[in-house]
Formats: C-alpha cells, sequence, structure tokens
C-alpha cells in the first residue's frame, strides 16, 4: 500500500484545523482525473489553497526498462507512454534514432508518418474534448466525440493492425505499406468530419453554462507559462508560440501550409479553443497529403541490428499534449546507454498548483481538463 | 365513462356498505397508502428505464435492451441487484442519521403525492392550502440531504450536502414565486380551484407573458430543487465523486435514487397541475367537434401525459447542458431568476388586476 | 544567435567553463560550484534569455554523475546544453527552480531517481517513489529489482 | 445601457441553451444515426482488418508442416520474452544431425501485440492471427504452444 499512513492522517476526522482549511485526496481514483493521478487538495470551504501532486501510481519506469531493450525493441515501449498519441510517441523515438544512425527516410514514409501523427492528433483532441465536456458534466459530448474518433480507430487498425498502441514505425520508416483503401477511409473521414464538427460548437462551444465555467479561470501568463515549461496547447492559450512542427520542424512539417493555433486568453477557454482550432489544422494537412502521397519505398534500408555511434541525440516532437523530447545517451551498444523521456504532460502538471490556487472545486476539474494531462505520461 | 373517480367511487360505495364509517376511513386510507407505495415502485421503474432509454437515444446508443422484451425489465434487474447488495455503514459514520436520511428522503416524497389531482376527482386530500403545502413540505428534502452528507463522515458528503442545502433553499424562493404567479391569477392555493379555473383554457395559453416566464423560471427552479443536471451540484461526479451519497450503497442507495426521480415526478406533475391544466383536456375555443374528441380521452391520461412530457424536458436538460458551478448557481438565482420573478409577479399582479388574460 | 557567439557570450558571464560544440547544440560543461552563477546569468542574460528548460536530467557514469540542462530561448531560438558533473558519492548541485519553475519538479523526479541533492530547493520530497523509499535509487546503474528487474 | 445589456444576456443565453437543446433533440428523433455495434450478437457478421494483431499463430499447412526452422530470431526480437524456442536434434534420412524445434511456447499473457517477432522471422513460419477473444478461466491457458504436436518442418525450408 502505498502511502497508506499519510492517507489517513489527512482524511482523518477532526478535519478543519484552526485556519477552517482542509484537505481532501481527489484520487487515486477519482472520475475527474481519468487515472491514477492523486492530488492533495488544501480547501477553504469551496476555495483551493493548495494543490499537492502525488505521483508515481503507475510509474512502469520506461527509461530503465529502454537501456536493456536494443533500439528497435524500446520505440514500441513509448506507445504506453502517452497512449493517446501513440503513434507520435513512435515517431519521436525512431526520428532519434534516424539522426544517430543518419538515416534517411524515404519519401513516402515521412508522408506516412505525418499523415498518421495527425490522425492521432485529431483523434487525442476528440477524445479530450468529449472527456472535457464530460469533467464539466455534460455527458453527450462524449459519445459524440467517440463517434468521430472511432472512424480514426478504424483507419489506424485497418493500416497498422491496433487501434492505440498502433507501433507502425520502425527506425528508418514504416512497417508495412499503406493499406489499399487508405485513402478512400481517411476521406470518408474527412467528410464525415466536416459533417459533424459545427456540433462541437452548438452542443459545447457556444453554451453559455461552459463559456461561463470555462472565461477567466485558471489564468497562466505567458511568463509563467515558459518558466513552468507548459508546451503545447496549453502553452499556446497564453499566447506560447511553441509548436514544434514550427519552431523545429521535422520530417516535411516545414513544406507545408498550416498555421500555429494561438490565442491571447491565457484562460481555460483559450487553451480549450487552441485544441478545438488545431484540429481543423491538422485536418488541413491531412487534405494536403492524403492526395499527394508519394511512391516509393516504405521503409529505408536499416541493418538488422542498429548500433548508434556513441554521443547524445535529442528530438523534439509536437505531440497532441505538448513537446515531446527524447534524450538517446549512447556508448556506442546495441541498447541505450541513458534514455530520457521529456514528457508534456509532466511538465504541464507541474503548472496545476499555480493556476488552481484561489479558484473553486469545480474550476480545478475544469483546469485539469485544459491541460489534457494523461497520467501514464506524466509518471512514465 | 371509465375513469379512476368512478372506480374509487365504487370502492368506497361497497366499503360503506360493507363495514360501518370508521372501519371504512381505515381501509380507505391503508388501501391510498398501498397505492401510493405501489405508484412509486411503478414510477421508479417507468422513469429509471425512460432516463435511460433518453439518454441513450440523445447519445446515438440504444439503451437497455437485452433484459426482456425490448429492455422493458431492465429497472427490474437493477432494483434485485440493489436490493441484494450489502448496505455499508461506514465506520465513523453517525450511525443512526445515516440510517434515517434515505428514509425521510422517501417520506418527504411520499407525503408530496397527497395534494396531486392524478383524474377528475381522483385526488387524496384536497386540502385548502394544497399549493402552499407541497411548496412547505418539499423544503423538508434539504434535510435528509443534509444528514446525509454530515452522518457520512466524509467531506466529499459534506460539500456535497452544503452545495444541495444553498442551492435548494435559494432556488425554492424563485419557484415559490413562480407558483405565485398562478395563485394571483387564480386566486386559490386549492389544488382543484386552480384546476377548474383553467377548465377554459390552459394558464400557459390565457395567461401571456408573466405565466410563459414564471413557467420558465419554474421549471428551471425544480430542476435546481430536485438537483438534477445542470445543476447536480449536491452529486457533481466528477467534482466530489458522488456528493452526498457517496457513501451509500444497496437498498439506501436506491431509495435515494427513488426519492430523486418521485421528486421529479412531483415536481412535473405540480407544473402540469398549475401551468398545463392537470387533468384538463386541451380545447380549442369553440371547435366543438375537436373539443368532444378530446373529453373521450380519460382525464388521467391527460394528467401523465403533461407531467411524463415535463419529465422529458427535464431529462433533455440533463443529457444537453454541462454543469454549473456553485458560485455561478447562487448568481443564476439571486441576480437573473429571482429578480426577473419578482418584476413577473409584479406584472401578473397587475394583469389579474386589470383581467388582461383571457 | 549561432554557436560562436553564445561561446562568446558565455565565456564573458563565467571565463572557467569548457564548451564541446560537437553536438546539435552549444554544450557547456562545468562543476557544480561555478553552476549556481551562471544558471543566475543565463536567464536573465538580455542576450542570451535562455528562459525555457525543457529537460532536466542526470546521467549516471559509473564513475562520476553528470547534470544535463537543456535550455531553449523563446525570443532568439537558441539553445544551451550545460552539463555538471557531480560526484557520485555525495551528488550535491544548487537548484535552479528559481531561474527556471519547471526545474522543481524535475528536479524532484531527479532527486528521487538517482538521489542528488538539491540544495535551497523549495520542496524537497519524494514525488514518485512511495514514502519511506528506502534503499538505492531506481535509475542509478547499479540498482538491482529482485523482483521486477527486466532482464532478456 | 444597463437593463438592455441585461436583456441581450438573458436571451443570448436562452438561445445557447435552445441551440444545444435542438440539437440533442435531433438525435432524439433520428435514431438512424445510432451507432452501437452489439457485440457479441454481430459475432457472423464481424469483420476484422486483415492487418489486426490478435495473437501470434504458426500457420501449418494440411500435411501438419511448419516453417519454422528454430533460430530463435523470433525470441531475440521479443522485447518482453513471451516467445520461449526448445530445440531439439532431429537425425535427417542421411544420419546427420539438424536442429528443429520441440516446442515454441508463446505467452499470450505477456505479448504486447508488437509484431516484431513476425518482422524478425526469417522464414515466414509465424504470423499475426485476428482473434481477439482472449479472455480465459485460467492463466496457465495462456501459454500456448505453438507448434502442433507431431509437426515437422516444411521441405526446403532452411
Amino acid at each position: 500500500m502505498y502511502r497508506e499512513t499519510e492517507i489517513l492522517q489527512q482524511t482523518s476526522p477532526g478535519i478543519i484545523g484552526e485556519t477552517g482549511e482542509f484537505t481532501i485526496n481527489v484520487g487515486p481514483q477519482h472520475p475527474a482525473t481519468h487515472g491514477v493521478l492523486h492530488l492533495v487538495i488544501t480547501l477553504s470551504g469551496e476555495t483551493i489553497k493548495k494543490v499537492e501532486p502525488h505521483l508515481g501510481y503507475i510509474h512502469r519506469s520506461i527509461e530503465k526498462m529502454c537501456e536493456s531493450l536494443n533500439y528497435r525493441q524500446f520505440i514500441y515501449v513509448t506507445s504506453r507512454m502517452d497512449y493517446l498519441s501513440a503513434h507520435i510517441n513512435n515517431h519521436a523515438c525512431a526520428l532519434c534514432v534516424e539522426k544517430g544512425l543518419q538515416i534517411e527516410v524515404p519519401p513516402r514514409a515521412q508522408v506516412i508518418r505525418i499523415l498518421m501523427d495527425e490522425l492521432t492528433r485529431v483523434a487525442s483532441h476528440e477524445l479530450w474534448w468529449g472527456a472535457m465536456a464530460m469533467d464539466l458534466g455534460a455527458f453527450t459530448p462524449f459519445f459524440h466525440a467517440f463517434r468521430e474518433r472511432e472512424s480514426i480507430n478504424e483507419i489506424m487498425e485497418e493500416t497498422c493492425g491496433a487501434r492505440l498502441t498502433m507501433n507502425y514505425i520502425a527506425p528508418g520508416g514504416v512497417v508495412q505499406d499503406l493499406h489499399p483503401d487508405f485513402q478512400r477511409r481517411v476521406k470518408e473521414f474527412l467528410k464525415l468530419y466536416k459533417r459533424k464538427i459545427h456540433e462541437y460548437d452548438e452542443l459545447v462551444t457556444g453554451n453559455i453554462i461552459f463559456q461561463n465555467r470555462m472565461k477567466g479561470i485558471g489564468m497562466l501568463s505567458a511568463k509563467d507559462a515558459i518558466s513552468y515549461g507548459v508546451t503545447g496547447p496549453a502553452a499556446r492559450g497564453s499566447n506560447v508560440s511553441s509548436d514544434i512542427r514550427k519552431i523545429q520542424p521535422y520530417e516535411i512539417y516545414d513544406k507545408l501550409e498550416f498555421d500555429e493555433v494561438l490565442e491571447t486568453g491565457c484562460d481555460s477557454f483559450a487553451r480549450y479553443m487552441v485544441r478545438i482550432r488545431e484540429m481543423q489544422q491538422s485536418i488541413r494537412i491531412i487534405e494536403q497529403l492524403i492526395d499527394n502521397i508519394p511512391e516509393g519505398d516504405f521503409q529505408a534500408k536499416t541493418k538488422a541490428v542498429l548500433k548508434l555511434p556513441k554521443g547524445e541525440f535529442y528530438t523534439r516532437v509536437e505531440t497532441a499534449r505538448g513537446e515531446l523530447g527524447v534524450y538517446i545517451v549512447s556508448e556506442g551498444g546495441t541498447t541505450p546507454y541513458r534514455i530520457k523521456f521529456r514528457s508534456p504532460g509532466f511538465s504541464n502538471l507541474s503548472v496545476l498548483d499555480h493556476i488552481a490556487r484561489g479558484s473553486k472545486i469545480g474550476d480545478l476539474v475544469a483546469m485539469m481538463g485544459t491541460l489534457d494531462l494523461v497520467i501514464p505520461d506524466i509518471d512514465r | 365513462m371509465w375513469s379512476l373517480a368512478h372506480i374509487a367511487n365504487e370502492i368506497h360505495q361497497w366499503l360503506n356498505n360493507t363495514f360501518n364509517p370508521t372501519w371504512t376511513l381505515i381501509i380507505e386510507m391503508v388501501l391510498a397508502g398501498v397505492a401510493v407505495i405501489g405508484l412509486f415502485a411503478a414510477l421508479g421503474l417507468v422513469l429509471v428505464l425512460m432516463e435511460r432509454r433518453v439518454a441513450a437515444w440523445i447519445q446515438i446508443r440504444l439503451g437497455p435492451n437485452r433484459v426482456g422484451p425490448l429492455g422493458l425489465l431492465q429497472s427490474m434487474a437493477d432494483t434485485l441487484k440493489l436490493i441484494v447488495k450489502e448496505g455499508l455503514t461506514p465506520d465513523g459514520a453517525d450511525k443512526v442519521m445515516f440510517n434515517i436520511a434515505p428514509f425521510i428522503a422517501m417520506i418527504v416524497a411520499m407525503l408530496l403525492m397527497a395534494p396531486i389531482a392524478f383524474a377528475k376527482d381522483f385526488q387524496l386530500w384536497d386540502l385548502n392550502i394544497g399549493v402552499l403545502y407541497v411548496t412547505a413540505v418539499s423544503s423538508i428534502m434539504v434535510i435528509s440531504i443534509l444528514m446525509a452528507g454530515w452522518s457520512s463522515n466524509n467531506k466529499y458528503s459534506l460539500m456535497g450536502a452544503m452545495r444541495s442545502g444553498a442551492q435548494i433553499v435559494s432556488y425554492e424562493l424563485s419557484a415559490g414565486l413562480s407558483i405565485m404567479t398562478i395563485i394571483v391569477l387564480t386566486g386559490s392555493l386549492q389544488v382543484s380551484d386552480i384546476i377548474q379555473a383553467q377548465s377554459n383554457g390552459w394558464w400557459i395559453f390565457k395567461g401571456h407573458l408573466p405565466v410563459w416566464i414564471s413557467f420558465i423560471i419554474f421549471i428551471i427552479a425544480v430542476t435546481a430543487e430536485t438537483n438534477r443536471a445542470p445543476f447536480d451540484l449536491a452529486e457533481a461526479e466528477s467534482e466530489l465523486t458522488a456528493g452526498f451519497h457517496t457513501e451509500y450503497s444497496g437498498m439506501k442507495f436506491a431509495l435515494f435514487f427513488l426519492a430523486e426521480y418521485i421528486n421529479v415526478f412531483i415536481v412535473c406533475a405540480i407544473g402540469a397541475t398549475l401551468f398545463l391544466g392537470g387533468w384538463m383536456p386541451l380545447h380549442f375555443g369553440s371547435n366543438n367537434a375537436f373539443n368532444n374528441a378530446m373529453d373521450y380521452i380519460p382525464s388521467s391520461v391527460w394528467f401523465f401525459g403533461k407531467t411524463f412530457f415535463l419529465i422529458f424536458l427535464i431529462m433533455w436538460f440533463r443529457w444537453t447542458f454541462p454543469r454549473l458551478r456553485i458560485d455561478q448557481l447562487l448568481n443564476l438565482e439571486w441576480k437573473y431568476l429571482l429578480p426577473i420573478s419578482m418584476f413577473n409577479l409584479l406584472l401578473a399582479t397587475a394583469m389579474a388586476i386589470l383581467g388582461w388574460h383571457f | 544567435m549561432s554557436k560562436e557567439l553564445l561561446k562568446f557570450r558565455i565565456t564573458e558571464l563565467l571565463p572557467t567553463a569548457t564548451f564541446d560544440d560537437s553536438g546539435e547544440w552549444l554544450n557547456v560543461e562545468l562543476t557544480a560550484a561555478e553552476w549556481p552563477t551562471l544558471a543566475g546569468a543565463l536567464c536573465k542574460d538580455s542576450h542570451l534569455a535562455l528562459d525555457y528548460m525543457f529537460c532536466l536530467t542526470c546521467i549516471d557514469w559509473k564513475t562520476h554523475l553528470t547534470m544535463v540542462y537543456h535550455m531553449t530561448s523563446t525570443s532568439f531560438r537558441h539553445s544551451v546544453v550545460v552539463k555538471v558533473k557531480l560526484d557520485r558519492d555525495k551528488p550535491e548541485v544548487v537548484s535552479v527552480s528559481k531561474c527556471w519553475r519547471t526545474a522543481e519538479f524535475h528536479e524532484r523526479e531527479v532527486y528521487e531517481m538517482f538521489g542528488v541533492n538539491f540544495l535551497h530547493h523549495p520542496d524537497l520530497r519524494l514525488l514518485i517513489l512511495p514514502d519511506g523509499w528506502e534503499g538505492k535509487n531506481p535509475l542509478r546503474k547499479d540498482f538491482e529489482d529482485p523482483i521486477n528487474m527486466i532482464r532478456l | 445601457m444597463f437593463l438592455t445589456d441585461y436583456i441581450k444576456d438573458v436571451t443570448g443565453a436562452l438561445k445557447s441553451l435552445a441551440t444545444g437543446m435542438k440539437r440533442t433533440l435531433y438525435y432524439f428523433t433520428h435514431h438512424k444515426e445510432i451507432i452501437t455495434e452489439q457485440y457479441p450478437d454481430n459475432r457472423a457478421t464481424l469483420v476484422m482488418a486483415d492487418r489486426f494483431k490478435g495473437e501470434v499463430v504458426m500457420p501449418h499447412d494440411e500435411k501438419n508442416e511448419h516453417r519454422c526452422t528454430g533460430c530463435t530470431a523470433c525470441e531475440l526480437a521479443c522485447p518482453n520474452g513471451t516467445i520461449k524456442v526448445v530445440t531439439k536434434f532431429d537425425i535427417t534420412p542421411e544420419g546427420k544431425k539438424k536442429k528443429a524445434i520441440d516446442k515454441l511456447v508463446y505467452h499470450l499473457e505477456l505479448c504486447t501485440m508488437c509484431n516484431l517477432c513476425v518482422q524478425a522471422c526469417p522464414s515466414d513460419a509465424i504470423k499475426m492471427a485476428q482473434t481477439f477473444e482472449h479472455s480465459v478461466f485460467d492463466r496457465s491457458k495462456l501459454t500456448k504452444i505453438l507448434n502442433n504436436p507431431g509437426s515437422k518442418i516444411m521441405e526446403g525450408v532452411e
């Protein structure tokens, strides 16, 4: 039992001290944390005084595990970090290995990877949208979001062979060529998405209750966002340009037309709008690429056993939640000497205490929703 | 013509002929009690199923369809499950209060059944302050929630209960004021009088703007009073796990659950009585053929039809809207609903004095 | 700012710093004693403005530990990697959570995973490991978990 | 003006709520939009994607022959230790000793369906099956032996 004594102390009767403050445990089993996040929050009435995250309930020590796995094997483990953008995690690792080996990835593989990345991003944001609305007490959007997400999952299943942990990327390219039906299915999805996207605004975005719940809460200034290392949509809601696809373009992102979504609101609603608009940008990228997939190999020729040269390699990739950094220290062997995943969730969580102070419990749930925390990503 | 009142009279006649008046009264009371409990059970089963179906269809799902034909026996199965489940009492709980609270919730719901006219001349107790009685008794509901929340010895429960207390007490004001509009127009607190006053048209049709406004406010206020989404802050499962009934399980939880649905039924029945004419059939001016056709539909069908329409409305709210925050909830009441309903009452009074309604 | 200019500027701030620019970014190698002065300068200096620390980690080299700080500037988009060599038996370094708030969490993670003691850290407690964790620091090379170790 | 703003607030709020309610009413009344799949009733018509990674199987032909040479490439490729190759030595008709598999033990409970073993196999002896109903009442049933009893290696596979 983890921290049994501590939990008992905090929940024992005689709850309210002289200051009128008391603590409650949100999690590890709580509907709003969407996982096993444990927050000890200090309250005065309904007002939050302090939020203290306790992590580690789903820590698998992926970094240590990767030290004993070779460069082909370790990629699959990273699907289990941020399972909602599993494909992008794999992409980051493959990029890092390719950087070390100096492999040129064939153009077809690059396009396939980006297509899958953006599909993953849309799927992830759709799940977030549903879960976000559910945190605020509206259940229906969750099912509506899953309808669209399901068609992405089916595309993934057809081409990659799995719906969530795809393992579709190998160093040098992708594992298999695209399924012959891929283009047709993606176009069908785009049609469905365009037909249904206005419902998102009707059901949630335009709703007066929702707007009142989101506007002006969880204020995060641009300076704090940078200092706390907040990345991804959460930072862009504070008008911090942090899209790695623009700052340090990888693959062919520099040749694609898309906008970095920035909002100036700095509040939860701005972070919400960033994700909603980002979905449209991802759709834009998919539309540009879906008819222009170059012919050719889907994988570069690689050796059966990969050996990275001695040195350090770092890649930054934009996942659905923010900046994922993969830092490989190689001693020249077949396994990494040390590997570090700079996961976006970990840094985004660290800002929660800062933005939640002084707001209500209901707001805390909304803020956790807009930071889009995925617990295995935080714990790794 | 077949009607509930007719059956009631038949029973009354037969009892009077068979027993002396005292025994007749006692037997009739027992019968009424049994009927109310039976209605409770039936309503619980029907409303739970209805809620699940409404939710499912709105959420592009099918809903319960495995137990019995079309899933009609689903709520029976749920009840069976809840009955055989163990009802836990937490260690640190105040055991007496903890165990009494769900029963108080049920008793309040039962008491509220008394003045409701289910059909023409079919009413348990047509007391002359019927509407006042309903508003007064329904405020006791909050006590059961506070008891449940406090005695659970759980901070989530306590917070849910406190939220619920603040919420119900405030929303009772605007619910009361919107009911006042009808009372002003009718000039009586008696339920049968209010229904009779609508024989030439329901208030919603002949009351113009003030009644429409008060109808909207009434629906909002009773949604809040019954702790239904978007005002379900007492439960708020994404914030407070399950609010005041976090620690309840088994049949004690089922009683809370049932009381919630019965309360929804009652407030909708009151709404139907006050605004939609209770069991009064729909009549259009002097279109006699239409009016006669409407009269052929039994009055109980009219009553239940209107009530279930309002229940559907409340369920529709629940599955569409996100939840409010506690301060916004109180803002809505004190800054919007209360001033509007006060102004509206003034308007209605002026209208009643000047006789501007039909 | 190019690598040369960065090198120049950092040498101005700290003359004893040694550089390694073979990698993608400029590497600055320091000792633990030099780090606090440079850290303050790096985040505040108007020419460098390295305001965003995107990675903070530690490497166990079996003979010594190395703290690795990746920093970048959100206004100029140049990056600098700082490596601080620490004694393996008694690793101590000053916390940089005052300059970069994100370091607070990352340092807590390094503290429990590598046993590095961060001086002046506002809240140096176990974050991921269960309270009362005894024994070795999990990410050190000599850590062996008798039950859950992955070995192929 | 304060009052007009107030009224605008209220009507705007009601309008936004009505928009949402209109959308949900649409779904309430349009049942053809329902997307529920009635698993397991639709087992007969359920088609899995042909690349779906359900479990590792070893195909055998009608003569009960497989293509596995026992090279242990899959065992080495597996990140979880899911596959264990137990080899034996067959005596060929020429009297030579030849390495062959005795058992190819596959632990479904450890498998993460990463497909690395299938990619690593030089003789295409194993592949991914599209089954997905893996629940059993006993954990030991998840440990499978992929080669059929009495099976042997196909002619010409080296």
